[in-house]
């Protein structure tokens, strides 16, 4: 179970974050919409520990996890998928996918390996080359298989569908559905919202950063506004 | 106080000197050369103590203010303009790099500020009146090796020095080659080293492959103990002659593989002479230890500055220029033994100083 | 629409190879897109859409083919001329320069063109001209403007790529992914700037894999896959063209179409 | 012949100080500007000891390398860590490390030039005494032999290390991106504490045998060996062990044929000529990597 | 003050001649190239004005200006050489080059004097003279830190792929910025033999490297007050600390050590830093107080979930 509670972020002068509250239970996936600076990265890298928490807590698994450092929430069990891909891109795309396992037993990674290269096979026949000359898209999805790698008891996506195909969309957001499904708790930032809706069990909407709307997901698929904001208007008619 | 005659014939304090005259001692107290700065400041301390305990300028103190000049030209430069144009100075006791010298002789005579240097052994450091050097040059007195080449019966000969400074520079191209030919000795090979070099192994490989009877080592002093060691442990068993920067206690780390190394010097804490028995008892009293050659070479420049400055009975410094003028055409025993001067520059017998493998000594040939 | 159909088009890509070792990124892929029209360019992940653009605007060297911009030739032309001609791209990834606020990076766009001689814009008052102000307005980038760009979101940095991009006026725009990281009610903003623009005669090339939104946006859709040509036409033609279908849009466009 | 042998010492020697810093190079991205006079202190707090106890080599080895340990952990610690607290960024901090690294070693070396005066020092009281042996027309010291043994076990240790163990692929992306490499649950000061202080171990081993091979050394000669260091490393390739190797062992060459062959003075001229050389043909060093850069 | 000017004379020049040298370095690193080469310049420079001025016995204005001069096409040459690489790979191949000018220097016979150096280059240059070309100078690169110049500056050395695709020449740029390095080093160099009077091989050395860099870093490398900064800074520090006495260079590392860590930016940077807080930035007070100019979308949005976010549609 990943908690933030009454989250309460700021640089410096400016308040980013200001309260807000989202949770995952396991096996269940918590959308988190909103604008262009609203505030949702800045909520994911502070529960990750890469950015100072003014006030709120975050708990994984009841176990408060605010002010730890990064790696060790990692190895408590929590990994993000950064926004804008971020992978290293002088190593190999195979020594990326090791490093998502830095913190599993050796088999256990070799495992998720092949798992990871059977989804994106791309990545399979470039796993020698370094992972910066790969593509936008095939950069995304071997951030998220890097993140697959480390087994986590919960997982943030910030952005996870960035870039790709649609057809690539489908098959990322099905495996997040299917990772969820084995009983791992998913807080996902997703642009992509009609997708995202469509496998997602809760939403929260963030404005400003604060949250405007929390509710289960087929709730907001009826909001009026959300689906305006998020959808389009065809979407209503729908 | 009464007669009002300019040339000053009279003794008084009152008139001719003042109560203290200040000198700016220029020093190299940290750094690659500090071993130089240390012991010279050491004969400085020594020389100043005695001269105002004597009362040798009657009742005026002699005091001598120590700025640290490091190895930095430019800080030598910046403290000489300073002494210049603060007329609290009278004169400099000036540095023993001949880089740091060379960058000051210039801003001196401009200045008309008196400066006496010691060590400093390049070529442009002396350039006109106001500069004086109480260390002879090498070259003045590296022919007193002539002897024990004979005695050895050196035929061949290999010569190292390092390039990067002038002093050496001079000696290994000319002076000391000529000194070695004069004498019927063959050269065999001459190698340089940069300032900087660490790592003689290679060049003694190859002089050691040469077989010389006797090698030349002119080097900066922490040169010296490890090109001696790495002679010795390439299997080298001849002669090793250096040159004046061997003293000061820099071949200690080498130990008993620097023992029978010999150098022409210009000082050696074992001579004779009565003015530098003076001297040695003097240093031994105040800091319980032997004189080396930098020791000495800053005691005499004080009295050669002291004695200057009697003459000239004033703290003006164009006078005291003159003084040491009249000084330096006559020459004095100092510590050096007989100094006498060519020009601005001292000249001293030398003497052929040695290792011994735990202290530095003086070889008299025919004994040994 | 003022485009006649004589006159020869904005930009030219024929049989255009980009080969990294065994890597064929492109293998021969063309386009022509007329003046004051959007074209945009579909396809999987990795089928060399970007590489497209970066050798269109000569950043990497052709293995072959022929580029002409208005019925010019320019592949071995160097890539600063290109901007001089009026071509103006944005990337992938957001490449904003860390130590200028928003506004300065803006106005770097309009540098190229600005009044005067070299000397007397290098030297005279540094006021930011009009299209500057044009662009930051147009993507709503007002309230950021002195903002640096770290402490942009995602989606607002993007955002600044395209208005430095229109700050130099361009005729011909090149967009990859313009609209990443931004939600629905965003991109519908972006897409309705990129038709006016249209309508005010600019040419435009995007690359994006918002397939509603291409197809809403779009003149004209080409698709590309393995670094070829496989479809093009209207976007409808193109959306429902089988190969596309299947290679790239997946499921709930199949049933779209 | 001889010359080969001890162009080999001195590449092994360049060899062994170099390999700690490149690494934490190449790895965590520090480029340690104290690195000289790490290796330099080192040997001088074993010159004071060896004074009062007789001690045997393979003491003073031991007692350089931990000397050097501790001397580049509080380094780490105390300056690079603190920059880099300050300015997360890597690639900003670069300049600051460098700098802090310059102030940290004239603090060394001002230390090292109070207690020394500057007159070098040498391990003439350790109970080790150099022997020659003359094997056909070669003499070689059993100095050289210690050298050679070292340098090219302890390299080939840290190539393998680095390219077998997980935690050596963690150095690098903590390298290439200290925050992503957090998120992979890589504990960046920690490692980066591990790597420096066996950079550290490795320059007070180098500074020992340095002066146990030439007699002595003197406080400033760190300084030199810092320059020479940073010439191997980048011409064999920032952060490659086989880089570090080559790169040391081509510059003691080049050294050592210019100094017998030539003249002492242009020694670093041709080194320095031939590493630009170098890199006008191969602009990223001997075995560098090409850097990973696309539109 | 009088006395105090002429005690200090020799240090208030070295700052200038410092600044001057931290420049040859500050300009190609704006721009994002890592090169000593300014370093070898000054060299260069210093031999070619004391050359001429004991050769010829030119006026100092001719010596200066032909050093300049050749240093700047040197330095151009220099840049063609060296144009495939980059980051440190650059930076040592400068400082190759750098050491082997003193080499040359040192072995170069009658010409460069050899280990001596040269002495006795007495000329006519004053203080006066040297302020004023710092002026001129410092003028000159106010103008690239500023406006469309400055721009053009950050992004080809933060982005020089984004910058050809801007129409910004990257190379030609990199060249002019070596010739500019070449042109102020010469300076620096000319200029400091003809008022010490003397150059000798030793002064250009890997410390020379290190206290330009030092100066530019600590200073600040963004603008050319940064270089002033620093220049005065490191000119000065050795005499104010000589009464640290023995200790003097333990507590000059500790300075440094501590303005790596404490000042990011450089001097200036911690100064301009301070200034904007002071006064309180903009941007900052705009996002602070967003909320006022609501997209209308999100305004829905909020009004819509004011209380009944149930309110469904159909
Ligand atoms: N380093 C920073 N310094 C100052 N302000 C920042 C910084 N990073 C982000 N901000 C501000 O904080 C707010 C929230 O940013 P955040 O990146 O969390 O938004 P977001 O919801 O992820 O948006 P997007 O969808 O565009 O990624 C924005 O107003 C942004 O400008
Ligand atoms: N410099 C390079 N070296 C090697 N391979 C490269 C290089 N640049 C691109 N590639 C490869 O060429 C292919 C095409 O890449 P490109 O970036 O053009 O794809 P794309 O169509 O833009 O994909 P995406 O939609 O994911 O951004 C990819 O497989 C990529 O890995
Ligand atoms: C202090 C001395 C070792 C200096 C040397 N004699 C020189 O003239 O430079
Ligand atoms: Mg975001
Ligand atoms: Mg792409």
């Amino acid at each position: 179970m990943l908690e933030i509670r009454d989250l309460h972020v700021s640089y410096g002068k400016v308040d980013a974050v200001r309260g807000v509250s989202a949770s995952a239970a396991p096996g269940r996936i918590t959308l988190v919409l909103g604008a262009n600076g609203a505030g949702k990265t800045t909520t994911l890298r502070a529960a990750m520990g890469l950015l100072p928490v003014r006030s709120g807590q975050v708990l994984l698994d009841g176990k408060p996890i605010t002010g730890r450092p990064t790696h060790r929430i990692v190895r408590d069990g929590l990994v993000l998928v950064p926004e804008g891909r971020q992978v290293f891109a002088p190593l190999t795309v195979e020594e990326n996918l090791v490093l998502g396992g830095y913190t599993t037993s050796r088999d256990k990674a070799a495992e998720t390996m092949e798992r990871v290269y059977e989804m994106f096979p791309i990545l399979k026949e470039r796993r020698n080359g370094p992972a910066g000359l790969l593509s936008g898209g095939e950069q995304q999805m071997l951030a998220f298989g890097r993140a697959l790698m480390s087994s986590p008891r919960a997982m943030m996506l910030d952005e996870p569908s960035m870039g790709l195909a649609p057809t690539m969309v489908e098959s990322v957001l099905g495996t997040v559905r299917t990772i969820a499904d084995s009983g791992i708790a998913l807080l996902m930032v997703e642009q992509n919202a009609d997708m995202g809706l469509e496998i997602a069990d809760d939403v929260v909407v963030v404005a400003r950063g604060e949250v405007v709307f929390s509710g289960p997901a087929e709730q907001a698929r009826r909001n009026t506004s959300v689906v305006r904001a998020f959808l389009g208007e065809a979407a209503l008619g729908a | 106080a009464g007669c009002g005659n300019g040339s000053s014939e009279g003794t008084q304090a009152s008139e001719g000197l003042p109560e203290t005259i200040t000198i700016m001692s220029i020093k190299e107290m940290t750094g690659p050369v500090s071993f130089a700065g240390e012991n010279s400041t050491k004969g400085i301390d020594l020389a100043v103590e005695q001269i105002n305990e004597q009362g040798f300028l009657g009742d005026t103190k002699l005091e001598v203010e120590l700025k640290d000049a490091s190895d930095s030209t430019q800080e030598a430069a910046s403290l000489a303009t300073q002494a210049v144009s603060d007329s609290t100075y009278s004169a400099i006791l000036g540095p023993g790099l001949s880089s740091q010298a060379s960058a000051i002789s210039p801003i001196a005579e401009k200045g008309q500020i008196p400066v006496v240097y010691y060590q400093a052994g390049s070529d442009g450091v002396l350039v006109g009146d106001y500069t004086y050097r109480v260390t002879a040059p090498a070259h003045s007195y590296y022919h007193i090796i002539g002897d024990y080449l004979a005695e050895k019966k050196v035929e061949t000969a290999a010569v190292l020095y390092t390039s990067g400074n002038p002093t050496l520079t001079e000696l290994g191209e000319n002076a000391v080659p000529g000194v070695i030919e004069d004498n019927g000795v063959e050269i065999k090979r001459s190698d340089t080293v940069a300032n900087d070099t660490q790592d003689f192994t290679a060049v003694t490989s190859e002089i050691v492959k040469a077989d010389p009877d006797a090698v030349f080592l002119l080097l900066l002093g922490p040169q010296n103990p490890r090109a001696v060691s790495q002679l010795k442990q390439k299997g080298y068993d001849g002669e090793i002659i250096g040159m004046s920067t061997m003293g000061a206690g820099n071949l200690e780390t080498a130990g008993e593989d620097a023992a029978g190394v010999v150098w022409p010097s210009n000082f050696s804490a074992r001579s004779e002479v009565p003015s530098t028995q003076e001297f040695v008892k003097a240093y031994q009293e105040k800091y319980g230890e032997m004189p080396n050659n930098y020791a000495a070479e800053g005691y005499d420049a004080v009295w050669l500055l002291a004695r200057g400055i009697k003459e000239a009975n004033s703290a003006d410094r164009t006078a005291i220029q003159e003084g040491i003028a009249k000084v330096a055409a006559e020459g004095f025993d100092g510590a050096q033994g007989p100094l006498t001067f060519e020009g601005n520059d001292v000249r001293v017998e030398g003497v052929l100083a040695s290792w011994d493998g735990s202290e530095e000594v003086v070889i008299t040939l025919g004994e040994s | 629409m003022t485009t006649t159909e004589t006159a020869p088009p904005v930009l030219e890509a024929e049989d255009v190879a980009v080969h990294y070792g065994g890597i064929k990124a492109v293998d021969g892929f063309g386009l022509r897109l007329p003046a004051g029209r959007i074209y945009g360019i579909l396809g999987p992940n990795g089928s060399g859409k970007s590489t497209f653009l970066a050798a269109v605007t000569r950043l990497v060297p052709l293995t072959r083919g022929r580029l002409l911009i208005d019925g010019e030739e320019y592949h071995t032309a160097p890539p600063t001329k290109l901007a001089r001609r009026g071509l103006a791209r944005t990337f992938q990834t957001v490449r904003l320069l860390p130590e200028l606020t928003v506004l300065q990076n803006v106005q770097l766009g309009a540098d190229l063109h600005a009044p005067g001689g070299r000397l007397r814009s290098w030297l005279g008052r540094d006021r930011p001209s009009e299209a500057v102000e044009e662009a930051i307005e147009r993507t709503g980038l007002g309230d950021v403007r002195d903002a640096w760009p770290t402490e942009l979101s995602y989606g607002m940095a993007r955002r600044v790529e395209i208005a430095r991009a229109l700050a130099s006026r361009p005729r011909l725009l090149l967009l990859d992914e313009p609209t990443a990281g931004m939600n629905h009610s965003e991109r519908q903003e972006v897409s309705e700037l990129m038709r006016k623009l249209r309508d005010e005669g600019l040419a435009q090339l995007i690359v994006e894999h918002d397939v509603q939104m291409m197809v809403d946006t779009c003149d004209h859709l080409v698709a590309m896959n393995s670094g070829t040509l496989v479809a093009e036409g209207s976007p409808q033609e193109v959306v429902s063209h089988p190969a596309v279908q299947e290679a790239y849009l997946g499921k709930r466009w199949r049933s779209h179409a | 012949m001889e010359i080969l042998i001890n162009a080999v010492t001195l590449g092994s020697l360049y060899l062994l100080f170099a390999l700690g810093m490149s690494v934490a190079w190449g790895t965590i991205g520090i480029l340690n500007f104290a690195h000289g006079s790490t290796f330099m202190f080192s040997a001088m707090v074993a010159y004071f000891v060896v004074q009062t106890v007789a001690l045997p080599m393979w003491a003073m080895v031991l007692l350089g390398a931990a000397v050097g340990t501790v001397l580049s952990v509080l380094t780490q610690a105390l300056v690079f860590n603190l920059i880099l607290r300050r300015n997360p960024d890597l690639l900003k901090a670069e300049m600051q490390i460098v700098v802090g690294g310059i102030g940290t070693a004239s603090v060394l070396l001002a230390i090292a030039q109070h207690y020394t005066k500057s007159v070098p020092f040498g391990f003439s009281a350790s109970t080790f005494k150099v022997a020659t042996y003359q094997l056909g027309p070669v003499h070689i010291s059993n100095v050289q032999l210690v050298i050679l043994v070292a340098a090219l076990g302890l390299a080939g240790l840290a190539a393998w290390w680095l390219k077998s163990a997980r935690a050596g692929l963690a150095l690098r992306a903590i390298g290439v991106n200290p925050e992503v490499a957090s998120l992979m649950g890589v504990d960046r000061s920690r490692m980066a504490l591990g790597t420096m202080a066996a950079a550290g171990a490795l320059a007070g081993i180098a500074g020992v045998l340095l002066t146990y091979y030439l007699g002595s050394i003197a406080a400033e000669t760190g300084d030199s060996f810092l320059i020479s260091a940073f010439a191997a490393i980048i011409l064999g390739g920032i952060g490659s062990v086989a880089g570090v190797v080559t790169g040391s062992m081509i510059l003691a060459l080049a050294e050592t044929l210019v100094v017998t062959q030539l003249s002492g003075t242009w020694a670093s001229a041709v080194a320095f000529g031939l590493i630009f050389v170098v890199l006008l043909f191969l602009p990223r060093g001997i075995f560098g990597r090409k850097e990973v850069r696309r539109t | 003050m009088i006395g105090w000017y002429e005690a200090n004379l020799v240090l208030i020049e070295a700052t200038f001649l410092n600044f001057l040298l931290a420049l040859s370095i500050q300009v190609p690193l704006r721009l994002g190239v890592f090169s000593f080469a300014g370093v070898g310049s000054y060299g260069l420079g210093a031999y070619t004005a004391a050359i001429l001025t004991l050769r010829y016995d030119v006026p100092a204005f001719v010596a200066i200006g032909a050093a300049v001069l050749l240093a700047a096409v040197v330095g151009y040459l220099f840049s063609l050489l060296v144009a495939r690489l980059n980051g440190l790979y650059l930076a040592m191949a400068t400082i190759a080059f750098v050491l082997i000018i003193a080499v040359l220097a040192t072995n170069g016979g009658e010409l460069t004097g050899g280990a001596n150096g040269l002495y006795g280059a007495l000329s006519d240059l004053t203080t006066g003279g040297v302020v004023a070309v710092c002026v001129v100078v410092a003028v000159l690169l106010a103008l690239t830190e500023r406006g469309p110049l400055r721009r053009r500056i950050e992004a080809v050395r933060e982005d020089p792929e984004l910058s050809l695709s801007m129409g910004i020449g990257v190379v030609p740029m990199r060249q002019m910025a070596f010739a500019v390095s070449g042109a102020l080093g010469a300076c620096a160099g000319a200029m400091n033999a003809l008022l010490r009077t003397t150059v000798s091989p030793e002064e250009i050395n890997f410390h020379l490297i290190v206290l330009a860099l030092t100066m530019v870093i600590i200073g600040g490398s963004r603008s050319w007050i940064g270089a002033f900064i620093g220049s005065v800074i490191f000119t000065w520090l050795p005499s104010v600390l000589a009464s640290a006495g023995r200790w003097q260079d333990v507590v000059y590392g500790v300075i440094i050590i501590l303005a790596a860590i404490f000042m990011p930016t450089g001097l200036l940077g911690l100064v301009q830093t301070l200034y904007q807080k002071l006064r309180g930035r903009r941007s900052a007070a705009v996002t602070a107080e967003a909320p006022a100019d609501d997209t209308a979308e999100e305004r829905a949005l909020l009004q819509a979930l004011g209380g009944e976010s149930r309110g469904g549609v159909q």
